[in-house]
């Protein structure tokens, strides 16, 4: 039968396995070695950075050795995401916020400012604007009060998180101010989403790796391009990169930390509750990411933001008591 | 015409062939032979480049086994038995017939071990005082002791040409065979080492049932006393070496030994 | 009994059986003189070993495979197992602990409910491991006599212990089969699944490419664009560089050289060869495609991108030049001296020699040798995913950025490797297509190379 | 034949005039071109040895600081730090939850803000506690006075004492540097330590173990499989189909991109059979399955060379083919069967693509106690690096990349070696 | 000794070596030969395997400097001009000494291109009529139009072993050498082809200084008017055809026309 499956082939594990976000990815993994440190006898924890949504498919894959026990994610789980755990037998899923990350939009400190809108983001990377080709080549061509400069917007791919965030914080948001679209959204979401989202290729807008670093050293030497990443690439590099202002607000902690700045969003990671108490360690591990993301914690030391204290008082209690996910709170 | 040949004029023949015929897929390369190998004489086979002396004589210790193309047809007897039959174990039948080759091909192993591979294998040794010995006794019969007692240790590719080739008839020897065969043995030496082997088969038959395959006429003359002259994988004639070489009963033979052709 | 002292006691055994085996052929052999004997007394120790050892060790693998699921069953069947929680996962835990606990390999459990199933384990463990050991041992014993009967006086047991061999021998070249098969059918199974959501013409004629995870649109999987980068970058750019390179190298090391600068020369380019593909993506990411890109600037090209095909291409072809070199070189060596001193011997200099002779000569072994360095280029997987990026464009701009049927690969598979999306399975599909390109290339270029050699020899 | 007299008559022509001019201009021409093309092939190689140069230069140029690791100074007044172990409970024995509750890492922020002023807690690495707290269970007699800890700088102080960092980092150097805090040593850790997010305490170590047991799981499946199945087939098989399919199979498989067998660990090993990901075993039975066909191509070109006289001369004293394979031709084809193994071990060695697909690109810090833990491999360690966010990684990924080229080159010298030293002629 | 024979014998020599050697790294292959090449007869250069005929050959155009370890001392003149001398350029001397080898060695082109490629390299044509003028001229001249006049496109590689050393002559002609070397031109022939080139000889002496080298001796007496005799390096004997044959002066000329070695 199914339990010696794992029973049979002593294939109980002894160590955690975390997949998920590759934002969240820096932080786990330095909570991972203080969870090491904190806890003699322990081993570390496996961590993959395999981006929110492919560490998604394999946390929701089943319960068992074979699976992993914590996802970290980089955007809430989807409801979608929630049934294929419930049908897999992952019913009970403990969801901790853990921190704010800011996706940042930046250009290099030599390229002439630029202050932009979700607007223009949308009008400068959607292939089809008004039903018609985009022939945008300019942010002049944009927003006549942009300079001439010609589009070139390094993002990130489409199977990341931050990408997940970059389309719903800002291109849906940008999108939505186009009154057609709006009312697109409310007859057709699907169409909505598809053509708000549907975005031009090379030179507009040039996917990149997974590597960030690269991207921040071609921004340093393109000053004319626009780079979207997380807000803890912008920190790293101020000497290369600033901010550029969105609705006037810049990506800055403060602004992040307090939701002003359209470019920020939730992190969480998710504990298979089945596994807590037979994996070794869950819950030290899940306390040493709180601790790490407390105040005074290293979570700040990777680039990301502390969540406001009403949620990590409620992050604290949700991980003292596991309580549960409501599949019925999830979008 | 080969059945008009008489294989015999040996009275207790060692081997015997009859209607050999040798086959490469489906080319035939000996045809129907007959022919009588003598206990106590040397056989020389002569006869042209392609005729099939070594197809024939490695019939006689299926060394053609190793060719896959190679088929064999007819009887070859060793003492009485059936050297093609399934009783007959080939790794024995080996041993039993040895052969050496056209170019000398020493093991590249010290010459103490070239000798005593075939008594190891064979398990023809109980120690290392009786495989010394053996070793010792091959050696003084090929008539190298001398040459090589002080450097047994050494390689025997180290070897000048002409002792490799007497080392391979010592590691021949070794293994106490009944019949040795020789391809060629002295094609690949110079004239004082070429002496020194046909002294050496001199002095080995009678011991040794013994077949030489030759190019050279005067060799066969020299070290034979029977001679089978192979012409298109037809044995045209067998018979005294004396009487091949000057009294030859076929115009082919008679013109092979006066040098028309080959 | 412990497995290892199974093993040990097996194995003990066997060498016994090999001297019992060996001492009776030598029996024989003091009694029917040397000859008697087939085979050396050696050979029927043998003949008696492994009687005596394979049959009980193929047992006992067969037997670990199966108790397992015996003990956890009688296990589940003592009352110390009722208590244990309905949960699947964490009952296989316990158990699991339980089991290691019983087996000595842990010390403390992590799980308190572990301790109470340790004892029944160990029963259960002893129960079943001493019916491995009492089959073995029987095994072992009958194998043993078996062997050891059979042995005579005139018994082949060379033959026999040779035949083990060579079906040793047969069953090691019987893997790369095996390996060949498990390749295409894990390709062509997952790959069917995947055309069975998105169509094959789709996919072959598409030139869209954008999978995302969640509902499968056909329209996402277009390849095209990923067929384009992958020739863009293996079968253009990194060939312009390494054919060039790789020939002229070649010709002057060949051709021209010292024997000393050739002898010094030919493995340090071989190096270039040896450099691992991680190596050679890092050096292209961090510094080939930054320069390239400012020189790309500098000459006015627009959408010059950090991740360039340029950058990957570049890299890739000087990674091949070895490779291209080494064909060529043997292609060149391969034209028999006699053309090049019939040449020589007419008045014409050496590089006409080696422009109007030798290399006509030699180019169908330098073209096969190119197809071979196409199929491996396009198979490369490092440098295009460290340094040609991701977007699938069909840009004929080298300098832009473009992605590879590799760079998709890995790209798809890291991560998310939940089996049943078409994302996931697209990947195979992309294999798919890789596998039979290059098997072609290569079929054709192997053919093309022996051809040519034939021709020579 | 035609007469040649009276083809003469009709289309003779002047002897040629070699020293005319335009025939001297012409020849020229032509040695212009000769050197022309001689400097392009010169040109063709020393383009690919400077690449080959330029590429090791940098690797060495970024990589080779990744050796050493600056140390700061760090005293310690036990007397009034904000710590209370008490040292007779370290050595009592039940010392471990003493010190598990002891904050090592107030302590290090309170000396290095006593000492260095506010904020120089981030001068030191993020573990530099650890170690105080290591040195100090190992020696509880540190509690009693003061003492002064080496610990390992930050990544981008280390950064700035080594070449150019930020203008902060250099001036917090500047400061240690005048008060002699500074130090330079042998970077212990990285040589010994496994992966860590702090570039100051990232090893190498643990990645190459993980490649020392993949490769060995490599080595035991292929070889022996490699060896017997050239064997057999340049040995024993007979030319008939079965020959002819494996013969393909094992020359394709020698010319399959790596990246499809990590599709075939993927389907097959991992969600087939279950087996660990991101294990040694799954690695190195993937890297088997790349290396065997090499092993066998070049297992039977070592046949092949052994001279068909020395199985003649075995199989004329009597021997079995078995015993003319495994006591002649074997010995002798072994060099060139081990020096094609180490050529396929060293590629199998700089692989990382197909175990990109088998869970290996993964955050692993504890070295891998055996083939079933989880474990990455050196150049997947690289890999990781080269996507790391502190720059302090650029060094290490290079400092890795250098310990794997010294690897690779020692192995195929070695092979190389083999190569010249048994090559024989006979 | 070799100062002993007379070079010349012949009034007005087309190529003249004085007190040549020749070294392949410390070995002397040719050891001070002086000879007389005759501008209207064939030369032939005799001696048994090895002795240096091919090498002595190779130093009249300069063949030798394509082997690095080759290393020529003493005065070789073509029309009175030193060949070694560094005003002479040995891309023109090769033209002007062409070259045929004893393997048929016909480029990997077609029939027309093997003729055109001389003609072409060294610009001895203005355009294409003539250059098909050079190479009917020179196909017939060897004897080979008749053959391959309506397949001029075909490989030169797919004509039989005679018909290829013909194109080889016929490359050497294109290009309107002075003199011809030929080293064993016929031994890779059969008979009836070895007939064709001797015929072919005949027909070209006179028009170019000849100069070949044969094992045969039978070959050398029928195609040669002047006879080089070489033994070890040395140049033993050199004279008439007819008095090399008929009256040897040396010993060992006689012992070896009369087959007693080689
Ligand atoms: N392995 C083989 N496969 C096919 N044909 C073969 C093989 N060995 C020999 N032959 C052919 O069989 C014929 C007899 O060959 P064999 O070697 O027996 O001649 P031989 O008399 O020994 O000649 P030589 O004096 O040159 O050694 C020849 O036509 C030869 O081409
Ligand atoms: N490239 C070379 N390097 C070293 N020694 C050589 C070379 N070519 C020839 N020799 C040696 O120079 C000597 C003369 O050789 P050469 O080829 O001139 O003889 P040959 O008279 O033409 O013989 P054959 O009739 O066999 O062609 C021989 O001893 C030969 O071994
Ligand atoms: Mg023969
Ligand atoms: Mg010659
Ligand atoms: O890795 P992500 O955070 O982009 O999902």
């Amino acid at each position: 039968g199914c339990n010696d499956k794992a029973g049979s082939s002593g294939a109980s594990r002894d160590y955690i396995s975390a997949v998920g976000s590759s934002t969240v990815y820096p932080f786990a993994t330095t909570a991972a070695e203080e969870f090491v440190r904190a806890n003699a006898g322990m081993k570390t924890p496996k961590i993959e950075s395999t981006g929110t949504g492919g560490g998604m498919e394999r946390f929701c894959q089943g319960v068992g050795a074979a699976y992993p026990d914590i996802e970290d994610a980089s955007r809430r789980m989807k409801k979608s995401e929630f049934d294929k755990c419930v049908a897999n037998g992952v019913k009970d899923i403990v969801e901790i916020q853990v921190g704010i990350d800011g996706i940042a939009v930046a250009q290099s400190v030599d390229g002439t400012k630029l202050s932009l809108t979700p607007q223009d983001l949308y009008k400068a990377l959607a292939a089809n604007v008004d039903g018609k080709p985009n022939t945008a080549k300019t942010w002049k061509d944009v927003n006549p009060s942009l300079p001439a400069i010609g589009i070139s917007v390094y993002g990130p791919p489409s199977t990341s998180g931050t990408y997940d965030a970059f389309k719903e914080l800002i291109l849906l948001k940008g999108c939505e101010a186009d009154p057609k679209m709006k009312a697109m959204k409310e007859s057709d979401k699907d169409g909505f989403e598809k053509s708000c989202t549907d975005l031009r290729s090379a030179p507009y807008y040039v996917e990149q790796g997974e590597n960030d670093n690269l991207m921040i050293g071609k921004l340093a030497k393109n000053p004319n391009s626009v780079g979207l990443f997380g807000y803890s690439y912008l920190e790293e590099n101020q000497d290369k990169v600033r901010g550029i202002p969105l609705n006037g607000i810049a990506p800055e902690y403060a602004a992040i930390a307090s939701g002003e700045y359209p470019g920020a969003r939730p992190l969480y990671i998710y504990i298979k509750k089945a596994h807590v108490g037979v994996i070794p360690g869950i819950k030290e591990y899940v306390a040493e990411f709180l601790k790490g993301a407390g105040e005074g914690g290293y979570l700040k030391a990777k680039g990301l933001i502390l969540s406001p204290a009403d949620v990590a008082a409620k992050a604290n209690a949700t991980a003292a008591a596991m309580t549960t996910l409501d599949g019925a709170d999830l979008k | 015409m080969p059945d008009s040949i008489s294989p015999t004029g040996t009275p207790n023949p060692k081997m015997t062939a009859r209607n050999v015929s040798v086959y490469y897929g489906d080319k035939k390369a000996i045809d129907n032979v007959s022919i009588d190998v003598d206990r106590d004489n040397v056989t020389a086979f002569i006869g042209p480049s392609g005729c099939g002396k070594s197809t024939f004589l490695r019939t006689l210790n299926r060394m053609n086994d190793t060719i896959p193309s190679a088929r064999v047809e007819g009887d070859i007897k060793l003492d009485g038995e059936d050297i093609y039959s399934s009783a007959m174990d080939v790794v024995q039948l080996r041993a039993r017939v040895g052969m050496v080759f056209q170019k000398p091909n020493p093991f590249p192993k010290s010459i103490y071990d070239n000798v005593a591979y075939g008594p190891k294998i064979h398990g023809l040794a109980e120690g290392k005082v009786e495989l010394d010995t053996i070793v010792e006794r091959s050696l003084k019969r090929a008539g190298l002791w001398e040459e090589v007692k002080d450097r047994l240790t050494d390689s025997g590719t180290a070897l000048s040409g002409g002792q490799q080739q007497r080392l391979c008839i010592a590691r021949a020897i070794a293994v106490d065979p009944e019949v040795i065969l020789m391809d060629e043995p002295c094609s690949a030496l110079d004239p004082i080492a070429t002496a020194k082997i046909e002294e050496l088969i001199h002095e080995l038959r009678g011991r040794y049932a013994i077949v030489i395959v030759t190019h050279n006429m005067q060799q066969a003359a020299r070290v034979s006393q029977r001679t089978a002259f192979f012409h298109l994988g037809n044995l045209v004639e067998y018979g005294q070496t004396t009487d091949i070489f000057t009294n030859p009963r076929e115009t082919r033979t008679k013109d092979y030994i006066t040098g028309r052709y080959g | 009994m412990s497995g290892p002292a199974l093993l040990f006691l097996i194995v003990g055994l066997g060498v016994v059986g090999w001297l019992a085996g060996r001492a009776k052929a030598r029996g024989f052999s003091r009694v029917g003189g040397r000859r008697a004997l087939h085979s050396l007394p050696n050979y029927h120790g043998w003949y008696v070993a492994l009687w005596a050892v394979v049959p009980p060790l193929i047992f006992l693998a067969v037997w670990s495979a199966l108790s397992p699921s015996l003990v956890t069953d009688a296990v589940l069947a003592t009352p110390a197992a009722a208590s244990l929680p309905a949960d699947m996962f964490s009952r296989a835990a316990i158990l699991g602990e339980a089991r290691s606990i019983a087996m000595g390999q842990l010390d403390v459990g992590f799980n308190p409910q572990a301790a109470a199933l340790v004892a029944p384990y160990r029963t259960a463990i002893s129960y079943y491991s001493s019916i491995g050991a009492v089959g073995a041992a029987l095994l072992l014993f009958a194998g043993w006599a078996y062997g050891y009967t059979r042995l005579k006086q005139d018994f082949r047991a060379r033959t026999r212990v040779e035949r083990v061999v060579m079906g040793t021998l047969l069953i090691a070249s019987l893997i790369a089969i095996l390996t060949t098969v498990g390749i295409v059918l894990s390709l062509i199974f997952e790959s069917i699944r995947f055309f069975g959501m998105v169509s094959p013409f789709a996919f072959l004629t598409g030139t869209h490419w954008s999978p995302a995870s969640g509902n499968v649109d056909p329209d996402q999987f277009g390849a095209i664009p990923l067929f384009w980068g992958t020739i863009l970058i293996g079968a253009i750019i990194a060939m312009l560089v390494a054919i060039p390179l790789g020939l002229m190298s070649a010709i002057y090391l060949t051709q021209y050289a010292a024997p000393k600068v050739r002898q010094w020369m030919k493995p340090i380019l071989e190096i270039l060869a040896g450099v691992p593909t991680v190596v050679y993506g890092y050096f292209a990411a961090l510094t080939v495609a930054p320069a390239l890109r400012d020189f790309a600037v500098m000459i006015g090209i627009p959408n010059a991108s950090g991740e360039s095909a340029m950058a990957a291409g570049v890299v890739m072809g000087v990674m091949i030049i070895p490779f291209v070199s080494s064909m060529a070189d043997d292609s060149i060596n391969a034209v028999p001296q006699s053309m090049r001193d019939g040449s020589l011997a007419m008045g014409s200099t050496t590089s006409e020699t080696i422009r109007q002779v030798i290399l006509p000569a030699a180019l169908p072994g330098v073209v096969g040798g190119v197809l071979l360095a196409v199929s491996r280029a396009i198979g490369e997987t490092m440098i295009v995913v460290m340094a040609a990026g991701l977007s699938a464009s069909m840009t004929a701009n080298p300098f832009a950025s473009v992605t590879t049927v590799t760079a998709q690969i890995v790209k798809l598979l890291t991560g998310d490797q939940e089996f049943d999306s078409a994302k996931t399975l697209a990947a195979f599909a992309l294999g798919l297509v890789l596998f039979i390109v290059t098997l072609l290339l290569n079929i054709v270029a192997l053919r093309v190379v022996k051809k040519y050699r034939e021709a020579y020899e | 034949m035609n007469s040649p007299d009276a083809l003469d008559a009709a289309v003779d022509r002047t002897p040629t005039d070699w020293n005319a001019p335009d025939m001297q201009a012409r020849i020229r021409r032509r040695y212009a071109s000769e050197r022309r093309f001689k400097y392009v092939g010169l040109s063709a190689v020393a383009a690919s040895a400077a690449f080959l140069a330029f590429l090791l230069i940098v690797m060495i140029g970024n990589g080779i600081g990744g050796f050493t690791q600056t140390r700061i100074a760090l005293p310690v007044d036990f007397e009034t730090a904000p710590i209370s172990v008490d040292p007779d409970l370290l050595r009592s024995g039940s010392g471990e939850a003493a010190l598990a509750n002891a904050d090592f890492q107030g302590l290090v922020e309170y000396a290095a803000t006593a000492a260095y002023g506010p904020g120089a807690n981030q001068y030191f690495s993020d573990g530099a506690w650890v170690l105080v707290r290591r040195q100090i269970a190992a020696n509880p007699d540190l509690l009693l006075g003061k003492t002064v800890f080496d610990l390992p700088a930050a990544s981008d102080i280390d950064i700035a004492n080594k070449s150019e960092g930020s203008a902060e980092a250099e001036r917090a150097v500047k400061l240690l540097d005048s008060r002699h805090a500074l130090s330079k040593s042998l970077n212990v850790a990285f040589l010994t330590g496994g992966d860590a997010t702090d570039p100051a305490l990232a090893g190498i170590w643990g990645a190459l173990k993980g490649s020392l047991l993949t490769m060995l799981v490599t080595l035991v499946l292929a070889f022996p499989v490699g060896v017997l199945a050239s064997l057999y087939l340049e040995e024993y098989a007979a030319r008939n189909r079965l020959t002819d399919i494996i013969e393909v199979s094992i020359n394709n498989l020698a010319a399959v991109p790596s990246i499809i067998f990590g599709l075939l660990a993927l389907a097959v090993f991992i969600n087939l059979f279950g087996m660990p990901t991101s294990s040694p075993l799954v690695g190195g039975v993937t890297l088997a399955l790349m290396t065997m066909p090499v092993i066998v191509i070049a297992g039977r070109n070592a046949i092949k060379s052994v001279p068909p006289s020395i199985r003649d001369a075995a199989l004329g004293v009597g021997a079995s083919r078995v015993q003319v394979v495994f006591h002649h031709v074997l010995p002798l084809a072994l060099p060139g069967i081990l020096t094609g193994t180490i050529i396929g071990m060293a590629r199998a060695l700089g692989e990382t693509a197909p175990l990109l697909l088998i869970g290996m690109r993964a955050f692993i810090a504890d070295p891998p106690g055996g083939i079933t833990d989880p474990s990455t491999v050196l150049p997947m360690q690289i890999f990781l690096w080269s996507d790391e966010v502190d720059k302090g990684f650029v060094e290490k990924t290079s400092a890795a990349i250098i310990v794997l080229l010294v690897v690779l080159l020692s192995m195929n010298a070695f092979a190389v070696y083999l190569r010249n030293r048994f090559e024989k002629r006979w």
